[in-house]
């Protein structure tokens, strides 16, 4: 149902801006008000951090922030759309946060050229409404997905390799957190990284263009469409998605349970027997 | 019985690169989901078997689905397979 | 099954940049030569058109072609997101182009600031290997499919509106065209423009980049993978998608049939008692 | 029997709103599609009829799946709608 408010604070230029945005169903003046309003945490800046950045961006976001500790390199191009041949050697953040303002000069960016640590987590987060997981390592999604739970925050998480990705939302509406669905980390010599399987650019495209739908979907409240207590799994080869049931909340969990063990970030690269980078594994 | 077994995110690298595999036991009505995955482990898995199974069950990171549910809703590992079921092991992706 | 040639074209610097993507089972050094000797024209610069261009741009694809008659417009920028405020007033075309060349400077763009009709379809399109239809309406549809029929080229196919998308390809490896799926044009009352239904910008993300990855499967020979009769139906609400069996070729069929009563391109404005242009139709 | 209706690409503008539609015949143990279209012209979908039907069949840019597959591989309008088929009917988008 479209939703029409008499009182709106959408300034002209964004009314122009958003027209055709804020005319689709389920969207309308209330949901855009909401979109400007926001504030949604980006980490990471490659493969899936840049659809993700440029759909948000341009959706009218009001306050998007980017972490990325990585510079770009030519061998990032192929996949990470939202990155310049000029902006070689420069932080991934700031590269990402240009073009992106370049898009949409009516939000605010804040970029953060640091790792996502158990050190740096919680300063980051508490300003932001809505985190999305677009990182790349094992570590990292447990340290954010953690992070997500102890300051209640909704969580978008995306991930690929090859030509497959997944996506689901974590810790939103009473949900799953990741450690409810992968209470244990994977054993090392079972996570295949990007640099070694390879990934395609459009397979980051399709699960990074879904990311930013779902945080649309929850922005605008329209909370039976979210992904939460579902994992949507992609072959690209085959051209075929799955959208599948999994667990609920676990009152067993160890850090959104009942019982919790986990009140406060631990050291996640011990946790996982690996680095927060994928480029510092190499 | 026939199970149809379906693999993706890069599991199906430990079964010949083929990402579904039909199993018939023509002299059982059902079947253990323990006893599949070890049965999988046994025959279709030739080599690193600890990428797969560790302590009598799927490794961490591997997500099991039952007629596209988590096998959670289902009892887990203490599942009884049946006829026509379709059982689907996901390797969880990371990268980005 | 990955495929390594020991004798191949490719320079320092392409292996440079392609070294992730070159790496992907079913890519190769091979297939990565294809893309780069590969040619693909882009039918529209609008909100599908643009990640199919970053992404084909960003994958290696030799030489790619863009036409669009439009210019840019600030309330295209909450979903076109390979142009920039800067580009306002500007042809979408060079626009797009000027974008890609930055992502992409090993690339060849060639830009038709024109629209796609039967007078400039054919000059056009013998030019290149592959075409994308990304346009916004059903006469240019019609117009693109029996070009593509007529000179023999593949067409991947995608269309989105509101929160839903679709997308397949046409006229390839014998599998049916969109006339033998709907022979005949729909009502003109029956069909939501864009610019009345709204359509949010991550669900054109999602469909333009399933095209982009289509195109270099096609182009990669991975055929088995291929959309050609079969149609992916996308809800972006729900997040659900559907891939469907759809009729073959089919004998009968009025361009591609065994007796083809259209054996060259003819007036698809009358044909679709409609504009080839979604704004003209204002 | 029990017919499960589903409508996208904007059709379920016409059914109300809703996108899922179950419908049960008590009395009958197949229909013919051309009737079931006819009862829901007439009984689901209260104006602008032609949006939906034309000539008695589905207006052109529909395309009918019957069980996820195009109503063409089962002979179009001329199908018996049996207890459980899934009729889903698509409108076909232009944008971009
Ligand atoms: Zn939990
Ligand atoms: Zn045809």
């Amino acid at each position: 149902m479209e939703k029409y408010i008499k009182e709106h604070t959408l300034k002209p230029n964004e009314i122009e801006r958003y027209g055709r945005q804020l005319i689709t169903p389920d969207i309308g003046v209330s949901g855009q008000m909401s979109l400007c309003n926001s504030s949604v945490l980006i980490i990471g800046a490659g493969g899936l951090g840049c659809p993700v950045a440029l759909y948000l961006s341009s959706a009218g976001i009001g306050t998007l922030g980017l972490v990325d500790y990585d510079t770009v390199e030519i061998s990032n191009l192929h996949r990470q759309i939202g990155h310049r041949e000029s902006s070689k050697g420069i932080s991934k953040a700031v590269s990402l946060s240009k073009t992106i303002s370049e898009l949409n000069s009516l939000i605010k960016v804040n970029t953060y050229e640091t790792t996502f640590t158990s050190e740096t987590a919680m300063e980051i987060i508490k300003n932001y409404d809505i985190v999305v997981d677009a990182s790349d390592n094992v570590a990292t999604r447990y340290l954010v997905n953690d992070a997500c739970v102890l300051t209640g925050k909704p969580l978008v998480s995306g991930s690929a390799l090859k030509w497959e990705g997944q996506i689901t939302c974590y810790n939103y509406n009473n949900g799953p957190c990741y450690r409810c669905i992968f209470p244990t980390p994977p054993p090392v010599e079972t996570v295949t990284k990007c640099s070694d399987g390879g990934v395609l650019g459009p397979i980051v495209g399709v699960i990074g263009s879904l990311q930013a739908l779902e945080v649309i979907k929850i922005l605008t409240n329209n909370k039976e469409g979210v992904l939460s207590g579902r994992l949507l799994i992609y072959d690209g080869m085959s051209a075929v998605f799955r959208t599948v049931r999994i667990r609920g909340k676990q009152s067993g969990c160890n850090v959104c349970g009942d019982k919790p063990t986990v009140t406060q970030l631990i050291d996640y690269t011990q946790f996982c027997q690996s680095n927060y980078s994928e480029s510092a594994g190499k | 019985m026939k199970v149809k077994i379906e693999l993706s995110g890069g599991l199906e690298l430990l079964f010949d690169k083929k990402k579904v595999h039909e199993i018939e036991f023509s002299d059982k009505n059902e079947i253990p989901l323990k006893d599949l995955i070890l049965y999988m482990r046994d025959n279709l898995l030739k080599e690193r078997s600890e990428l797969f199974v560790v302590d009598d069950t799927v490794r961490p990171g591997i997500l099991v689905l039952i007629n596209d549910a988590d096998w959670e809703l289902f009892g887990g590992i203490s599942y009884n397979v049946e006829d026509k079921d379709t059982i689907i092991f996901i390797s969880t992706l990371h990268g980005g």
